[in-house]
């Protein structure tokens, strides 16, 4: 069965984590145990999400940098929520789902409808939508103070599933990124996204609306940073103006580790989990081997370096096995002398 | 064929036509709201404010200008500012050991930079990615040095001291520094081979190279010119600071970015001038201080930049169009939507 | 026509994917509590047995998660642990620093991997008061005594040792009432954090408290210092003093912004306005202005003496194997370690008491 | 053949350019099953009729029929709704997608949710069956090689059952086995009955493919041939109507022998074997062969911007050297073929452009002298006639004549030595032709080697003094100006020997 260049891709993705994960496995006993594996899922999945949810943008050919922005300003939305007790939890995950949406449209729109370049709007973007965040932020005397979240049915989201290690937030990814999966890979809107990556000028040739496509590919990243805030205010039981801090080139460096790699057409949801996967077990392991900062800086930098090296090597052997074909010009045909040559 | 010449006109006239009324604008407004913004006081407070990410913005433009980006600016500012440093601090306050630091920096800075240019220029890597990586690594590589700790200089004294807190005809250094490096930008951009063909490359990497203009050589040195002009602020900042820290400068690229933005820099690559950056680091050095002095609640800065960056991409996308009559661009893109009218007369 | 209903149908089932999504989620976390859900709370009783250590034998380690692991006094207060145990080279205990860098994400998953990798003793300093509840009281179940400094956590803990930034501005503002010797309308400006850090380092709003109750003082504005940094405090200041033609008093969070406001007013000819700038901490280059009369004072932090009394009652905990959680406490147990004002008078003795010399 | 009905049928269509009459009255047929031929000189409106067949021009006046019901099309959308499906050079397909994604792009069949893909699969697995082609419905498209994917682009024409199928020079780009793949696919669909509009330079595919030849010349259709009357010599004079020398050249130059661009021997890849010519100063040396047949690598190779594999290239006797920048000061120019990706910089402006190759002239001292540049520029303008006039408009704006003037300008302003040309006038408007004409005799005059690769026969035979055919990676013939006739070149393209003209 001929294997897709996408899943050799990924195959190689998914040896890497494991080869990784042994890695540190050997060097320290602690890293093997029930809760550290949790803690890693759980860490992964704040970071996961939000990648999920930039790979609809960045497969579509794009960028989303307002990351960091849309958690904020969707964290403090559910914590102002999450104080007055008398907010059922439904309520407030959908308000911050629709926040989170809310956020994306906005994206969408200054793209689609100004025709404004994504890199610099969604960067402006995430400062705008992290302003949004400190205008709901907790005053005491008019400097701005922390509030401890009191609703417990909401802030048990942030918690274990009942008598288990294994946090919400780390099971709700990891359906996630089946459910993004199936989306991209399966449904109209997903291959159309990775036509529009890959190849705009014949997409909308075949009559797609690209516009519309780019929209909800905005919408549904703004989604997915609104559940990822909703997870982290729900862990911390407080939100601070600090909630997601970074997140917004995080995701994006996460992506390419994976394989969506900047451009479009290339990677998927898959792809996605697994780079979160990938950078927070480095981070994990390399904490247990040396605790100071300093290391694990160098290595994070070092492995994307690496990861992106693999990636762009391998989609340039990909393409040389096409044009090597094509580069075989045509020689000439058998001569026309063996047509009648009379008159 | 004068209607097309006199638009082109109209159009590159307005771009500075717009800052010139955005000036004008600010002018007016704190004439009115606050008079004291005209102090000669305020202003060198506002151009020192400016003058360490405005160093770092005219070598940025050649980065962009050749189509490419550097995220790592704030990390190779504060390890230049920290090499110059330590060198320093063991040594002693000499102008011999001043220069040798001085350079040791520079030298560091033209690695990073050689390291940047060959990862994007002859492996294609793409430069966003690439950058985001070294500043982690280049991050980490000032904390392992400084073993996370301060690097206060007590006793600065003689050039060290005179190079970030000097005052030359009441201007401190850092402006000085800042105007000396944009003139030189400006002119190598506009008046020098290399300049030009700097455009080039970004405007059009194929033709360029049929011209005689080898891409990779130019891609190499812009990256190289961006690393060294943030040593040099990461050196300024130490020396007026007079201590060191690896957090120094750490999100430096932001401002920078903005103030190219606003500069109306194309960051895709080929389109951008000096004058035009200058301008944009002016204007962010301006509106930050305005939010102070107008009073404005300042925990909303960040959020004001956000909309202002928004506001001159929008304004630059919508001239830029305008002059390209591009404005109806949704008609030739779907030439199905001008279907005539049933039975209208054809064209 | 076609593409109009396709837009219509992505939407809704974008809609109706929410509510599934939201009503689902709240389901199945209705629960109660989860024995390891969050939701600790305070005055949570019960038997943490724990054996008393030896503390002669077998490595001991000890966690130190400041806020951010650089700064002027980190060295100091490193030395101050080292020889409350014995030097550097004392064969058993080893400390390792965590740098949390503001981050209260960070600092939580750094707090819960101590507990996985059984550390001995932890010193914090929170970066949120109300986020690190429930993970000191994962520490203190599994009984690692758990001390945290300057900033306050709101629930229980062994200790918490108080050289805190609220006190620390309410006693500068008390000590320049008392000697600067300044007019009862004096003009006062704050540099103060950035707006995210106001919940955790509150000089800023200890030194208003005092202001607004006890003196008349015209606080003219409160500016926030991004990083709180030297040139962004030289910046921010230089802007003010072209705002306001006469300032009697800087308050500044740190001592770098201290400095960055001394040069603003240096550069702006107005040193000899005898304007009062107030710093924190004690930093290297703010000491050797104060001796030199430029800035008149500063909130000293004995750093050597907080972290060796810090590093003798963990040493003491870990013996008796004490934590809050097995004493049943309610609250915490304050331990003040007071700043020193520290002026020109006496900073000399100030610092030779602390062993601090200004190379 | 049984009664074949006529599937498309154009009458009467007419299409002008800002003022330029390009098409005049065009009937086009074509019957069901067959595979109908159309050749013609660029600029002989071929591509524009297709265009407007498939709805990216829209027409001035006449009718489309498809199979005899008159058709409006307007666009893209309305072209494919009546079944009219095109496979252009660059092929539309998304590589990353397998093959049964690609061919049902945009118009998936839904199920309840999802696109039904066992229905799309099946299709999909019926099409290929029908019609023998040998690929894997779940495939992707990354995977394949050139030829296989064309054969994709034809199930995606015939999956929308279209009703002709319209191929632009689709073996430009394959190998010799590749085209035989393509050959035996074409013959399968014209045994199913589908109709194939076939556009092609090369005279044997159309002997071997066509049922029926329509040949255009100057935006007329000048007659349909069928298969048994498609002579080399009948298509060719259908081609160039009857010869005239439009302007006669006023005086031969001598060549100059000692100022001589010689090349041994050169060799490239496989597409050029053995190369040996040698250029002289005043004269234009004019090289016609086939689309594809490597004459762009060949001058090149001699500029520097590609490495050959073989045989050395000497000027004046010294070799020539391999970094294009030391040519260019060595008094080299070269004039791309594509004006866009490799001519101009749109974002700079026409100053910049024209002295972007010339700052060793302008810039001596490094510095570039405001002064020098401003006149070379007004120079330029004045002398190539590059409107509008000012210098400060960007290139990108300006119209298809005037960027190439540009282009042109840059290097004649230097007074190259060895001036090589490839395509010079492709889409430029008649006036503007005969203007690049003189400038390129003036040249000549001042003795410079000038090399000029062309497939506008036309513009070979009046303006090159000597001309050179390359036929499968070797030059084949070679004729004076004296004895060159449209008609022996285009003969001579195709490897037919019809004696005239030295032999080489």
């Amino acid at each position: 069965m001929v294997l897709k260049p996408k899943t050799i891709r990924k195959l190689i993705t998914i040896g890497l984590v494991i080869a990784m994960a042994l890695l540190f496995g050997m060097s320290t006993e602690s890293f093997f145990t029930v809760r550290n594996i949790t803690m890693i899922f759980r860490d992964a999945s704040y970071v996961g999400i939000i990648a999920l949810g930039v790979s609809f943008v960045v497969i579509g050919g794009g960028i989303d940098l307002s990351a960091n922005g849309i958690v904020c300003f969707v964290g403090m939305a559910c914590a102002r929520l999450g104080v007055l007790a008398g907010f059922p939890a439904p309520v407030i995950v959908i308000v911050g789902l629709l926040a989170g949406a809310l956020c994306g449209y906005l994206n969408g729109l200054a793209v689609t409808r100004l025709h404004l370049s994504e890199f610099i709007t969604t960067l402006a973007s995430g400062y705008i939508f992290a302003g949004f965040a400190v205008f709901l932020v907790f005053r005491e005397n008019g400097n701005v103070a922390s509030a401890a979240v009191t609703n417990k049915a909401f802030l048990a989201l942030g918690g274990h599933i009942p008598h288990t290690y294994i946090y919400i937030s780390s099971v709700v990814w990891v359906l996630l990124a089946i459910v993004v999966y199936i989306i991209q890979t399966k449904t109209k809107f997903g291959l159309h996204t990775v036509a529009l990556g890959s190849n705009p000028k014949s997409t909308m040739m075949s009559g797609v609306d690209i516009d519309f496509l780019k929209l909800i590919g905005f919408v549904l990243a703004g989604l997915f940073c609104g559940i990822a805030g909703i997870f982290q205010v729900a862990y911390q039981s407080a939100s601070t103006l600090t909630l997601g801090d970074s997140m917004g080139f995080q995701a994006v460096a996460v992506c390419a580790v994976g394989g969506v790699v900047l451009g479009g057409g290339k990677g998927d949801a898959m792809g996605a989990f697994l780079g979160a996967l990938f950078m927070v077990i480095l981070l994990n392991g390399l904490y247990k081997i040396s605790p100071s900062p300093s290391i694990q800086f160098i290595f994070q930098g070092l492995i994307i370096l690496v990861a992106i090296f693999f990636d762009t090597w391998f989609n340039r052997m990909m393409e040389k096995k096409l044009f090597s074909d094509a580069v075989r010009k045509r020689k000439n045909q058998t001569p026309l002398g063996a047509v009648k040559a009379e008159g | 064929m004068n209607a097309e010449k006199g638009k082109f006109l109209k159009a590159a006239g307005s771009i500075w036509g717009q800052r010139v009324t955005i000036l004008v604008a600010v002018i007016v407004v704190m004439a009115i709201v606050q008079p004291r913004f005209f102090s000669s006081g305020n202003m060198l407070s506002i151009l020192l404010a400016i003058a360490f990410y405005g160093v770092i913005a005219s070598g940025m433009l050649f980065v962009v200008l050749i189509g490419g980006i550097d995220l790592a600016v704030g990390s190779e500012a504060a390890l230049g500012g920290t090499i110059f440093t330590m060198y320093v601090l063991a040594h002693d306050m000499s102008a011999g050991t001043f220069f040798t630091a001085f350079l040791l920096a520079i030298l560091v800075a033209i690695l990073v930079g050689l390291l940047h240019g060959f990862f994007d220029a002859y492996l294609g890597m793409p430069s966003f990615v690439v950058t985001l990586a070294t500043q982690y690594a280049l991050y980490g590589l000032t904390q392992y040095i400084t073993k996370m700790n301060y690097l206060p200089v007590l006793n600065a004294s003689g050039l060290f001291y005179q190079l970030g807190n000097g005052k030359l005809f009441g201007i401190p250094s850092p402006v000085i520094w800042f105007v000396i490096l944009a003139v030189i930008a400006a002119f190598v951009l506009k008046k020098t081979p290399y300049g030009r063909r700097i455009y080039a490359v970004g405007g059009n990497p194929h033709a360029a190279e049929l011209v005689g203009v080898s891409s990779k050589f130019h891609k190499m040195t812009a990256y190289i010119i961006c690393a060294v002009t943030a040593s040099i602020a990461g050196m300024l900042l130490v020396s007026m600071n007079m201590v060191s820290s690896y957090k120094m400068a750490a999100g430096y690229e932001g401002p920078v970015l903005m103030a190219l933005v606003i500069g109306a820099v194309n960051l895709m690559g080929g389109e951008g001038s000096m004058g035009g950056v200058f301008f944009g680091a002016l204007l962010v050095g301006i509106i930050n201080n305005m939010l102070i002095l107008i009073g404005i609640d300042t925990d909303y800065k960040e959020f004001v930049q956000g909309c202002i960056i928004i506001l001159a991409v929008a304004i630059n996308v919508y001239t830029s169009r305008k002059s390209q009559g591009l404005v109806d661009q949704k008609r030739r893109r779907m030439p199905w939507l001008n279907r005539p009218k049933r039975g209208a007369p054809d064209g | 026509m076609k593409t109009k209903s396709m837009k219509k149908k992505i939407f809704t089932l974008l809609l109706a994917a929410c509510m599934v999504f939201a009503f689902g989620l709240s389901a199945c976390s209705d629960g109660d509590a989860g024995a390891g859900g969050g939701g600790g709370g305070a005055g949570v009783t019960g038997d943490f047995s724990q054996p008393a250590r030896d503390l002669s034998k077998g490595p001991i380690k000890i966690a130190f998660v400041p806020l951010g692991a650089s700064g002027p006094t980190m060295p100091t207060a490193m030395r101050g642990y080292y020889d409350a145990l014995g030097g550097e080279d004392n064969g058993i205990f080893t400390i390792d620093v965590f740098d949390s860098q503001f981050d209260t994400t960070k600092q939580i998953q750094i707090m819960q991997d101590l507990i996985t990798q059984k550390y001995d003793a932890i010193i914090l300093e929170a970066n949120d008061p109300n986020a690190v509840n429930d993970v000191i009281h994962d520490a203190e179940v599994a009984g690692i005594p758990v001390i945290t400094r300057n900033m306050a956590a709101t629930g229980p803990k062994i200790a918490h040792g108080l050289n805190s930034d609220y006190r620390a501005g309410y006693e500068a503002a008390k000590y320049i009432q008392a000697n600067a010797g300044k007019a009862d309308d004096a003009n006062v400006v704050i540099l103060d954090v950035v707006p995210e850090l106001k919940p955790t380092t509150r000089m800023g709003t200890g030194f208003e408290d005092y202001l607004k109750e006890n003196t008349s003082w015209n606080l003219l504005e409160t500016q926030p210092v991004t990083d709180t940094s030297q040139e962004n405090g030289n910046t921010i200041m230089s802007t003010l003093l072209a705002k306001y033609d006469d300032i009697d008093i800087v308050y500044t969070v740190n001592d770098d912004v201290a400095v960055g406001a001394l040069q603003a007013i240096e550069s702006a000819g107005r040193e000899n306005e005898g304007i009062v700038i107030w710093g924190y901490e004690g930093h290297p280059l703010a000491l050797q202005a104060i001796k030199e009369g430029r800035i008149y004072g500063t909130s000293f932090c004995d750093v050597y003496k907080q972290s060796y009394s810090t590093m003798i009652l963990i040493q003491y905990l870990m013996q008796t194997g004490i934590t809050a959680a097995n004493l049943g406490m309610e609250y915490t147990p304050l331990i003040e370690y007071s700043t020193v004002p520290t002026v020109q008078g006496n900073i000399d003795e100030v610092l030779s008491a602390a062993g601090v010399k200004l190379e | 053949m049984a009664e074949q009905k006529i599937v498309l049928r154009t009458e009467g269509i007419c299409k002008s350019f800002n003022g330029v009459q390009v098409l005049k009255d065009v009937d086009l047929e074509v019957l069901s099953g067959e595979v109908h031929a159309l050749m013609g000189e660029n600029g002989a409106g071929k591509s524009t009729i297709i265009k407007i067949i498939t709805g990216v021009y829209v027409k001035e006046s006449g009718q489309i029929y498809i199979e005899e019901q008159p058709v409006e099309i307007w666009s893209r959308q309305d072209a494919r709704g009546n079944g009219i499906s095109v496979i252009y050079q660059e092929l539309s397909l998304v590589p990353e997608l397998s093959v049964t994604e690609n061919i049902f792009l945009g118009q998936e069949i839904m199920g309840r949710f999802l696109p039904d893909r066992k229905e799309m699969r099946k299709r999909v697995q019926a099409l290929i069956d029908r019609y023998e082609f040998k690929i894997n419905p779940d495939a992707i498209v990354a995977t394949m090689g050139m030829a296989t994917r064309q054969m994709v682009e034809i199930l995606k024409a015939l999956s929308i059952d279209a009703k002709i199928i319209i191929m632009d020079e689709p073996t430009s780009a394959l190998s010799t086995a590749e085209t035989e793949k393509l050959f035996s696919t074409i013959d399968t669909l014209r045994a199913k009955g589908v109709s194939i509009l076939y556009i092609s330079h090369r005279l044997e595919e159309i002997y071997r493919l066509a049922d029926r030849l329509t040949v255009m010349r100057d935006g007329i259709n000048v007659g349909v041939l069928d298969h048994d009357e498609i002579t080399p010599e009948r298509v060719t004079t259908l081609m160039i109507g009857r010869e005239v020398r439009k302007n006669e050249k006023t005086h031969l130059r001598e060549p100059n022998k000692d100022h001589v661009l010689s090349v041994k021997h050169l060799k490239y890849r496989d597409l050029l074997s053995d190369i040996n010519m040698d250029a002289y100063g005043g004269e234009i040396l004019g090289i016609g062969g086939l689309v594809g047949s490597g004459r762009t690598e060949l001058i090149k190779c001699i500029y520097g911007a590609l490495k050959q594999s073989g045989g050395e290239i000497t000027l004046d006797g010294k070799p020539v050297n391999k970094v294009i920048a030391k040519n260019i000061v060595g008094g080299m120019g070269l004039v791309p073929e594509d004006r866009r990706t490799e001519g101009f910089f749109p974002v700079l402006n026409i100053a910049e452009n024209l002295t972007v190759a010339s700052y060793d002239l302008l810039a001596k001292t490094g510095i570039i002298s405001a002064k020098n540049e401003k006149q070379f520029a007004a120079d330029a303008i004045r002398d190539y006639d590059i409107r509008p006039t000012t210098s400060t408009v960007p290139v990108g704006n300006l119209s298809g004549g005037n960027q190439q003037k540009v282009v042109l300008g840059r290097w004649l302003s230097r007074k190259p030595k060895v001036l090589l040309l490839d395509e010079p006038t492709a889409g430029v408007d008649v006036g503007v032709k005969a203007e690049l004409y003189r400038l390129m005799e003036d040249l000549a005059e001042q003795g410079a080697i000038i090399i000029m690769v062309s497939s506008d026969l036309e513009e070979l035979v009046n303006v090159s003094d000597r001309i050179l055919i390359v036929h499968k990676g070797r030059f084949f013939k070679e004729y004076l100006y004296e004895n060159a006739s449209q008609n022996e070149i285009l003969l001579a393209s195709s490897g037919v020997d019809t004696g005239k003209g030295r032999l080489l």
